[in-house]
């Protein structure tokens, strides 16, 4: 059977060649870089010259790039960080109702700790109205963190002017970017942005690191404290291997950025084509014009996505599902709820991401299986287009 | 080793001047264990021309490095111009030295003065490039430099 | 020329066959642990897996091992989760002087944000006294924390007597056994300590990646936020291969337990027989019978660490010091001062750690190339016995 992965959102497999880099550091190079020693201060060069090749692709200075463990860690760091360094100016923070869960939670917890938070609310396209931002600002607001691109919807969001909006205000703005790195283009100077958090496993990197950028000129409380690693900021015996993948991972998603872009927006495009000529009552959501060029987040009236992500897994297809039922929580898709698509919809909301190893052939299988798909569960449910809820 | 370049590694590895002078005309000590870094400075010194240099010294890579090129530069040099040596022309002259190390410089070119105070103590003599140096004081400074970072 | 890396303590090389374990789960098997299609849980499957092999070799339960991204954050979410969870009791902690820097800047940030910390003594042989902790503990005594085996000095601590006076007056008590672990035999239960940290770098797995034991029924608050990972505990896209990697050092680690200890601390001991008479002037720092059986810190009078570091590296020998001179902070080992080690000595401190792959021509090789390299810098140095400082 053919075995289609449509789930490059969620993570992607390492290329070769980057994990040809890694391997050596794993073994024969695995000495310490913080020691003083030959092998030590080799280990040390490969994290200097992977700190290169992953902030050429931001267009960052070496010095302003930290590693992490993941973009998760990244966010977390951002938004607590600030919020510890800059509570002497105030405790309002204002970010977005389409957040990843690392930033949602991280602001949930701040707020168990005397802070406020601000939500954005954002149009029906899932973008932020820059008019919204200023009028959330107060006196007391210390930080902006809004997403460069959703995960489930796939949305860019005008982050230049919103960064100028905080910048005029004096305000420190953070992005996570961990969806844009390698699928859009990213200059963190001419964005204005102070703070950005990254991610090596959505652009064919290992999973397990990631990185923050800090402006250089930031303050930013440190989050994970001891060793004297990452110039004093970020504490823990280096994953060395992993910082080396990153690197090697955004040096390939600078060089084939364009051919990426154009490849997957390409396959993307004719996928959302295809079903939406071939199956009645599915929309698209999220905007089309400011789009992650491999995300198609389809609602298929009618349905639940639970069971069509499993009915797909069953013919080898993998996707995922913004639907209550397929996550830990059993709560729908705050993003999809958030550009205000119907609970019922939600539940039948899928998302596919396109990725470098999808090919126009994979697209029509998947296209052939999901109007079987569909029409066996729409026969099987409760609800139709004519019979209503 | 990326710490060091090639021109102080080789003074670390094969140090210059190693060792005591017999009858030396003035001799300097500088440092403090307890700052991980002490050195000794001999001088021979013959018509206001430091002839023979040598030094002991126990510190770290660097340290070893100038206290051998410290005492490569002042062999042949007159007091005077012995005295205006800098730690930076002994950076120079190193190649450079990582920024945490430049303060193990300093302690060469302290070397230096104290073994040339000893000799003008010793012969009556006084120079311009000693006014207002006291061993002791200086000494106590480097302590807290060394203490504090 | 010989290459001899003694400096495991500092981090090992991965073992050929963890590696092989890791390697699919970069590439085929890189399905996200979260999603529910088939890639994924085989992904869930293959952490549950190494959950097991982790757990097995602490005597811990699956449901009470979190992976964390290293020690060091496994230290900071045990100290900086009990005092944000414990905070309404009390706002003291209590750990010692000698902890890794992992747990002395977390307890310097606390220190920072109202909580109060008492540094314990040890007494010169770096072993904490049972009776010097009960009198330190007070009302607001929220958390001890004392490491089970010292990173410099090897000294292994009475874990078991100090967590019993914990538990006897209700205090939480957290170990960092980072050291420890597959170095000496571990049960939690029969330690009776409430959370533990390790780390895979130091028992022949992964750089990035550790653990924080939780004993079941020990609330904590969570440190890094976000995704609904580890149980809801830590969040974050799981470092799958790290994990992986992990849970086969430690199958490995508790197989080969009683040989690797037999086998680690016979060449140590001959390498400090042979040293200490064929050197003079030089002391074993620490105690000799309760130690990390790789462990020999050894001081060299008279000369400077990072001299004889470089001097050894130049031979191919890999050694760590606990000189300021080698550090980037310039400021000594605070593991040395603790036990009383005057300051000069101290920088004349080497550490060499003996590992699985070391061989007794290795260690001969060492003691011929360090009594050349000692005898050349004492030459070289202003101090000497019978002169004096
Ligand atoms: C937008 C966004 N932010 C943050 C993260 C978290 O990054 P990581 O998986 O590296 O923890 C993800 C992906 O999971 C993401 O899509
Ligand atoms: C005692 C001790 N605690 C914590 C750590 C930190 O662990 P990691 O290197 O995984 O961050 C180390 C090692 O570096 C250690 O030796
Ligand atoms: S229908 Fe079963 S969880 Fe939603
Ligand atoms: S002698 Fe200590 S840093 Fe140079």
């Amino acid at each position: 059977m053919r075995q289609v992965y449509l789930d490059y959102s969620a993570t992607t497999p390492v290329k070769e060649d980057v994990l040809k880099e890694m391997i050596p550091y794993f073994t024969e190079n695995f000495g310490n870089p913080s020691s003083l020693y030959t092998i030590g201060a080799a280990s040390k060069e490969a994290i200097e010259k992977a700190r290169t090749q992953v902030a050429k692709l931001i267009h960052a200075q070496e010095k302003e790039l930290f590693f992490t463990s993941s973009g998760t860690e990244a966010d977390n760091w951002a938004v607590l960080g600030a919020a510890d360094t800059l509570k002497a100016k105030g405790n309002h923070i204002i970010t977005t109702k389409i957040e990843h869960h690392a930033m949602l939670h991280s602001c949930e917890y701040l707020e168990k700790h005397g802070y406020e938070v601000t939500y954005l609310d954002v149009k029906p396209d899932g973008r932020v109205d820059p008019e919204a931002l200023k009028a959330a600002i107060t006196d007391k607001t210390i930080l902006i963190s809004i997403m460069f691109v959703n995960n489930e919807i796939g949305t860019v969001e005008p982050i230049k002017e919103l960064a100028a909006i905080a910048k005029e205000r004096g305000i420190l703005f953070h992005t996570d970017a961990v969806q844009a790195l390698g699928n859009v283009p990213i200059d963190v100077k001419d964005l204005g942005v102070d703070l950005m958090s990254i991610s090596a496993h959505k652009i064919y990197g290992p999973k397990g690191i990631g990185a923050l950028y800090i402006r250089k000129g930031v303050k930013l409380s440190n989050f994970i404290h001891g060793g004297g690693q990452e110039s004093k900021k970020r504490a823990g015996t280096e994953n060395l291997p992993g910082i080396v993948g990153f690197g090697k991972a955004a040096e390939l998603a600078g060089e084939n950025l364009d051919s990426h872009v154009a490849k997957i927006s390409g396959l993307r495009d004719y996928f959302i084509d295809q079903i939406t000529s071939k199956i009645e009552n599915v929309t698209v959501n999220g905007s089309r014009e400011f789009r992650h060029p491999g995300n198609a987040n389809l609602t298929f009236e009618f349905i639940e996505g639970e069971a069509m992500l499993l009915y797909l897994d069953l013919r080898g297809i993998a996707v995922s599902t913004g639907s209550a039922c397929s996550s830990a929580s059993l709560s729908p898709s705050h993003v999809l709820s958030a550009i205000g698509v119907p609970v019922e919809n939600i539940h039948g909301s899928l998302r596919f991401t396109v990725g470098d190893f999808t090919t126009k052939e994979d697209l029509d299988y998947v296209v052939t299986e999901l109007v079987e798909v569909v029409n066996k569960l729409r026969n099987i449910s409760s609800i139709s287009k004519t019979k209503g809820w | 080793m990326a710490m060091y370049n090639d021109k102080v590694m080789d003074h670390f590895m094969n140090p210059h001047n190693v060792g005591e002078l017999e009858n030396a005309d003035g001799s300097g000590t500088y440092g403090s264990p307890v700052c991980g870094d002490m050195m000794k400075i001999d001088i021979k010194v013959e018509d206001d021309v430091i002839k023979d240099a040598k030094f002991k010294t126990f510190g770290c890579g660097s340290a070893i490095a100038s206290s051998s090129v410290a005492t490569d530069m002042i062999i042949g040099l007159t007091v005077d111009e012995a005295l205006a040596v800098t730690n930076k022309q002994i950076i120079n002259e190193l190649g450079g030295l990582p920024a945490i190390k430049i303060h193990c410089s300093v302690l060469a070119d302290h070397a230096i003065k104290s073994a040339i105070y000893d000799y003008a103590q010793k012969n009556g003599k006084s120079y311009k490039g000693l006014e207002g140096f006291d061993p002791d004081a200086d000494e106590d400074d480097h302590h807290d430099s060394c203490e504090v970072e």
